[in-house]
């Protein structure tokens, strides 16, 4: 096991290389000059060379790349152009932000996807497996960000039931910790007895995280349904019935544990969709995190932002994958080591 | 004569494909008495395993479906008994042993907790007393060092391993009464096959318990049946003790199989061997007659008309063959 | 081998060795799969040698090997005295119409989207036989002479049952009229009464075309009633050759033995003979056991089986036992 | 001959005619999914096609006395958004680009990954390894990111959007090409017809490639509908097409801030892709029960 893993891990270094040379060389040969966008229109000739010698926009493209290379590996993405503040240090600000949404999002899509997809698959062509197959469908046909339009349409305009936007009610003073504002919100409730940070935390988070939940859960239960029909097909399932096993445990515990195999790997997968699906999501849920706010970098050619917030978003990304591989392995005894 | 261990009463069942209604089993009867191996043999697509999976109810439905018949064990009828009274049943005193080793295990749980399972379901046993007994089962199918293979996965054992596990989980039981094994050495190779037919007829002994074998293969059905029932095309077409079905074959289809074995001695010569002409009838189109008949050499007018009744030649061997009155009986 | 160095030699291989790389999936580590280590065999004009053995002996790869659809790892396969693996790619196209196969299941060895007539079209083609009405000529003929109607020559393969199908694969073989044709287990896939149609066309043709057959079977029966001699395998290496009467006669290596042994007798009076059935499983061809590789199941194994592979040994004229117990 | 053989020659009479093709064809009409997604997929071809016939007015043209009249009012089936303009017919005209940008790029993804796919499937080796390595890094990038990072690259236009789409989906059809081209080459078909001295060129495009094109379609298929989910949210990041360009994800995104007054102006289009997207997926289920081998039977 210890060996897989650090076989995987090795095999990460040229993906993540190539990540960052394709990140790099995609912006740098895109038209538009970072010095002008910094400046101005109205800047002059020599204000602009003064600001390219300084970012070491002048020099040979190659050697820029070194530089940035060189940059990354001690996990520096340069300055914003737009704020002026380290991108590694805006993106640590945001994160927490991104990965609590992303998370609710992928509970909920994970749950309600495998008992949805369970159900269906045990009932066959039942009224519940045609009706929630047919809105699976629907479901990935969404485009997520009409999804979330909608739902702040009906549930906050509408039914008035939650906020359009936000982490948190803005009037009151909350001072963050972890930046996990569930989290936060628990912990003041732990130390103050107090427990509407929490409550108009998850206020806030219900919605967007539905809205970003919809397609990873559709998806997930026709996987789901799809690999235990597979399974429920194989001869071991067979085997189990004719050995008397009770219809209860042949699904829940024979068939579910094999058909959970590939739902591993989708789920792995839609997490790290999920987290660039954010960039349309928080847009529109006014969520302080990382996708709104590579929206806005790439709105406002903030090379050094966009630069790094892809780097970051696809370094994750494979890590995920890492981490659903490793854990595929786990749980799967025919890779198992001993 | 005594009460058989289970009786298959004009059995029928059909399927539905894309193509049409294939009635898979057009009436089909036989019966295994208490201890007894019933070698069920024929080629592909005969309905052997149909046959064997509607025991236990276990044709996927749809597309298939029981259209008639009864099946009684130890005169229960077990098309009429409710889900939950057949899986009680199932494991406990007929359980079942599939072709493929490979696939007929789980593979996420170690072999040892598929059987305390088994175990478990059937008896009130405790946890320690069901892990004992699993490990005693596997002893018992000659599985070396079981402490350390009870925690095994499917993966880890080779196929002859994988079937023997899979024979212990058969024999999950207080009292198991009917082993229905489908194929259970084809995807074996010659050498373990024999392992495993041993094994068998060794347990057999020992626990006294009906053995019905599922086979295509004349050799396997000669090493270990006491009698034979010979399917062809969704019907029995023979039946009988084992030595009078390989001596005396009168069944224009038995005997045809016979003799289009390589190994029958009558070859050794002529190097030809007396093949069946033509190919197994589609069963959409096969009309009511009998279903050799576009193959036999005796075909006769009537033959393709209806089905003929069985012909006993003489105690428990009985032939369904418009011809057989012209042969002489021994 | 000394049998036939006298007589004209179609096919032989010289030590002949295909390993694979596999990769464990526990830990992505590659290892080496010894699927054919080591063969020499010869096969001369009108014969039917047998291969015999159980899986992973290695028989199928080194059928494909002869026929340079699997590259050797080592060794040498010689067609008519002519380096086949040293042949550039057109002349191994040539030596293709010299030397045939045909396929163990014949419902995944035609293109499910080819019609017949196209599928027994294309070896013509391939090798530029005749015009095109010529060609049509030709594969009705082939259809005719393997016992399938003409008419058919417009249906598609899903159309046929299998011992039909087979016969489309053995008309695909005939059509660039090969003198060697390598059959791997060409009637394992089929029911005994459609397998004994089968075996009586190929003994038919080998008849009429005095074809050579390298006939592949894991079913000694097969084997018994079609080979003239019979190469016994495991795991990758031979154990026996002999002339098909002799083998059946007297099998020499315990191997060769247990196999005869656990063949069921198509006898039920015969049951009560006590067999030595033979313990353990077939090891792997990844991990080989050292020395003879039937040593750990041999019941005659000394410790000399185990610390050495044995040299081939002639006991008799004509005969060849891999094994200690006939050294000297 | 031995007269063994004489009389195989009787065939179970098979019902229908013969061809693959035919054979697919009716097992795919009697599959309701595809048959829908085939319905509404035709439905919106056939509004792509004569969308100036069929639309009512200029989907271009600003009445601003009749900005945001709800559906069925005034004569406007479908209402106006914000500047005035017609929604069905915008709508209408919607469907041209949102079917010309699925159709173009996933021509661009299967064509470029198949072949890659192909080659390296068939070859292996050093191609295969370097071209996978680059397939990787690829899908190193999560699908909608890379799409954008390709539209910040070659600039924000319509003609760009269904490039990057087109490229960002070549991965995919690489592998999916390359797996089945892996598992047919192995098979004994194909050894077959190499064991007949059938060359590499025969073999990988008249005999390897239609028997991959069941799963290759199947993802066309439903890579269509993700591309024009895809164009729309390029379009609603103002990365695709530019005002006043009638493509569904533009018209949602400029009228957003209608959502409390006007339902209309962000529901329709949503509904129209929702619509068409929807087909395509129906159809690609559809074609993947048809043509799945393994539940064939």
């Amino acid at each position: 096991m210890g060996r897989l893993i650090l076989r995987r891990i090795v095999q990460l270094i040229p993906t993540l290389f190539g990540v960052v040379t394709l990140a790099f060389f995609m912006l740098a040969l895109s038209p538009g000059d970072p010095a002008r966008v910094m400046l101005g229109e109205r800047a002059s000739q020599a204000r602009l060379d003064e600001l390219r010698t300084q970012l070491g926009l002048d020099r040979p493209l190659i050697e820029q790349y070194g530089l940035y290379l060189s940059r990354v590996v001690q996990f520096d993405f340069g300055t914003s152009i737009k704020s002026g503040r380290a991108v590694t240090e805006e993106i640590a600000d945001l994160f927490p932000a991104t990965v609590e949404l992303a998370l609710a999002a992928m509970v909920f899509a994970s749950f309600t996807g495998i008992v949805l997809g369970v159900l269906a698959a045990r009932k066959k062509n039942s009224l519940l497996d045609t009706a929630s197959m047919a809105a699976a469908l629907i479901g990935v046909s969404m485009p997520v960000f009409w999804l979330a339009l909608v739902m702040i349409m009906i549930f906050s305009v509408g039914l008035n039931l939650f906020p359009t936007g936000g982490r948190m009610n803005i009037r009151y003073y909350f001072t963050p910790i972890t930046g996990f504002y569930l989290l936060d919100g628990f912990i003041v409730l732990l130390r103050e007895g107090d427990p509407k940070y929490l409550m108009s935390a998850l206020h806030h988070l219900v919605l967007p995280a539905v809205a970003l939940g919809t397609i990873p859960l559709a998806i997930i239960a026709r996987v789901t349904r799809s690999s235990m029909l597979e399974v429920l097909g194989q001869d071991y399932i067979k085997t189990a019935k004719s050995s008397g096993i009770p219809d209860f445990k042949i699904t829940f515990v024979y068939a579910l544990r094999n058909a959970l195999l590939p739902v591993v790997t989708v789920i792995g997968i839609q997490f790290g969709l999920l987290l660039s699906g954010a960039i349309l999501t928080e847009t529109i849920f006014a969520w302080p995190g990382i996708g709104k706010w590579l929206y806005h970098a790439i709105e406002a050619r903030d090379y050094p932002a966009v630069q790094g917030g892809i780097i970051v978003i696809s370094t994750v990304f494979v890590l995920i994958n890492l981490l659903v591989d490793l854990l595929y392995s786990v749980i799967n005894p025919r890779i198992r080591l001993q | 004569m005594d009460e058989p261990l289970l009786s298959i009463q004009d059995l029928k069942v059909d399927f539905s494909t894309n193509r049409g209604l294939v009635r898979a089993i057009r009436g089909v009867s036989f019966a295994i008495r208490k201890g007894e191996t019933l070698a069920l043999v024929g080629e592909s697509g005969c309905g052997k395993s149909v046959t064997a999976h509607s025991i236990t109810r276990l044709i996927p439905t749809p597309p298939g479906r029981i259209t008639g018949g009864k099946i009684l064990f130890e005169g229960v009828d077990l098309l009429q008994i409710p889900e939950p009274k057949l899986r009680d049943l199932r494991g406990s005193r007929i359980s079942m042993i599939f072709q493929e080793p490979m696939t007929s295990l789980n593979p996420v749980f170690p072999i040892g907790s598929q059987i305390m399972d088994v175990l478990l379901t059937h008896t009130k046993m405790k946890k320690v007393d069901a892990r004992a007994k699993a490990l005693s089962l596997l002893e018992l199918v000659k599985i070396p060092a079981p402490e350390r293979r009870f925690k095994s996965y499917p993966h880890q054992l080779s196929g002859g391993m994988r079937q023997r596990v899979m024979i212990a989980l058969a024999l999950a039981s207080p009292n198991p009464g009917l082993m229905i094994a489908d194929e259970p050495t084809t995807a074996l190779d010659v050498t373990i096959q024999a392992q495993i037919l041993a094994l068998l007829e060794d347990l057999k002994e020992k626990i006294g318990m009906a053995l019905l074998l599922i086979t295509h293969d004349m050799g396997v059905v000669a090493e270990v049946a006491d009698r034979v029932a010979v399917m062809y095309a969704g019907r029995v077409v023979e039946e009988g003790e084992v030595f009078r079905i390989f001596e005396n074959p009168s069944h224009p289809y038995t005997r045809g199989l016979l003799e289009s074995l390589p190994s029958n001695p009558l070859y050794k010569e002529t190097k030809r061997l007396k093949a069946i002409p033509g190919s197994v009838p589609d069963m959409i189109t096969l009309g009511e007659g009998c279903p050799f008949a576009n193959r036999c050499p005796l075909v006769r007018p009537e033959c393709t008309l209806a089905f003929p009744e069985p012909t006993t030649l003489d105690t428990d061997h009985k032939v369904w063959c418009y011809a057989i009155e012209e042969e002489p009986v021994l | 081998m000394n049998a036939h160095e006298s007589k004209e030699i179609i096919l032989r291989t010289k030590d002949l060795k295909t390993h694979f790389t596999v990769v464990n999936p526990k830990d992505g580590q590659k290892q080496k799969l010894y699927a054919v280590d080591g063969v020499t065999l010869s096969i001369a004009p009108g014969e039917i040698l047998g291969i015999v053995g159980e899986s992973g002996c290695g028989k199928s790869t080194l059928g494909r090997t002869v026929l340079r659809l699997e590259e050797r790892t080592s060794g040498d396969v010689y067609f008519r005295e002519e380096n086949v693996f040293e042949a550039t790619p057109e002349r191994v196209n040539e030596l293709r119409k010299h030397v045939q196969m045909i396929f163990q299941d014949p419902y995944s060895s035609l293109n499910p989207r080819k019609r017949v007539s196209s599928l027994l079209e294309q070896p013509l083609r391939l090798h530029s036989i005749g015009d095109l009405s010529d060609r049509i000529q030709r594969v009705e003929a082939l259809m005719a002479e393997v016992g399938l109607d003409p008419k058919f020559r417009t249906r598609f393969p899903h159309q046929f049952s299998g011992g039909q199908r087979q016969r489309i694969g053995i008309a695909r073989a005939l059509a660039v009229d090969p003198e060697l044709i390598v059959c791997d287990e060409a009637v394992s896939a089929l029911d005994v009464s459609v397998q004994a149609q089968i075996l009586n066309l190929l003994a038919d043709l080998q008849d009429r075309r005095n074809l050579t057959y390298l006939f592949i079977s894991h079913d000694l029966s097969v084997v018994e009633f079609i080979a003239t001699r019979v190469v016994v395998m495991y795991l990758g290496r031979i154990v026996e050759e002999a002339t098909t009467k002799d083998l059946m006669a007297k099998p020499l290596h315990p191997y060769t033995q247990a196999l005869f042994e656990a063949y069921p007798v198509i006898d039920p009076r015969k049951r009560g003979v006590t067999k030595r059935i033979v313990s353990g499983d077939v090891p792997s061809p990844i991990d080989p056991p050292k020395g003879c590789h039937f040593a750990p199941r041999c019941p005659f194994a000394t410790d000399r089986c185990r610390e050495a592979y044995p040299p081939t040994f002639e006991p008799e004229v004509g005969r060849n036992v891999a094994c200690w117990l006939f050294g000297k | 001959m031995a007269e063994s053989v004489s009389a195989t020659n009787e065939l179970p009479s098979i019902p229908g005619d013969p061809s693959p093709f035919v054979r697919f064809w009716t097992s795919l009409r009697k599959n309701n999914s595809a048959m829908t997604g085939l319905g509404i997929i035709a439905v919106f071809a056939v509004v792509a096609v004569f969308a100036p016939a069929l639309a009512p007015y200029d989907p271009l043209i600003q009445i601003i006395g009749d900005r945001l009249t709800p559906p069925l009012t005034d004569g406007y089936f479908l209402g106006t958004d914000d500047l005035g303009r017609d929604m069905l017919s915008r709508i209408m005209y919607g469907t041209r680009i949102s079917m010309i940008i699925g159709v173009v790029s996933v021509s661009i993804g299967s064509l470029v990954g198949g072949l890659v796919g192909m080659l390296a499937g068939y070859f292996g080796g050093i191609f295969d390894r370097i071209t996978m390595r680059i397939i990787d890094i690829m899908l190193a990038f999560p699908y909608i990111l890379l799409t954008i990072v390709i539209v910040a690259l070659l600039g924000a236009s319509l003609v760009n959007a269904m490039i990057a789409i087109g490229i960002s989906q070549i991965p995919r059809y690489a592998r999916i090409m390359r797996g089945s081209v892996l598992a047919e080459k192995e098979s004994d078909y194909v050894l077959a017809e190499r064991s007949l001295g059938a060359k590499d060129g025969e073999l990988m495009f008249s005999t390897i490639l239609p028997n991959t094109l069941a799963p290759m379609s199947v993802q066309a298929t439903l890579g269509i509908g993700e591309a024009i989910l895809s164009s729309a949210a390029l379009s609603f990041l103002g990365l695709g097409a530019q005002p006043p360009t009638p493509e569904w994800g533009l018209m949602i995104a400029s009228s957003k801030e209608f959502v409390t007054s006007a339902w209309w102006v962000v529901t329709l289009p949503g509904v129209a892709t929702l619509i068409a997207v929807l087909g395509f997926n129906l159809l690609g289920d559809g074609l993947r029960d048809v043509l799945d081998p393994r539940l064939q039977e």
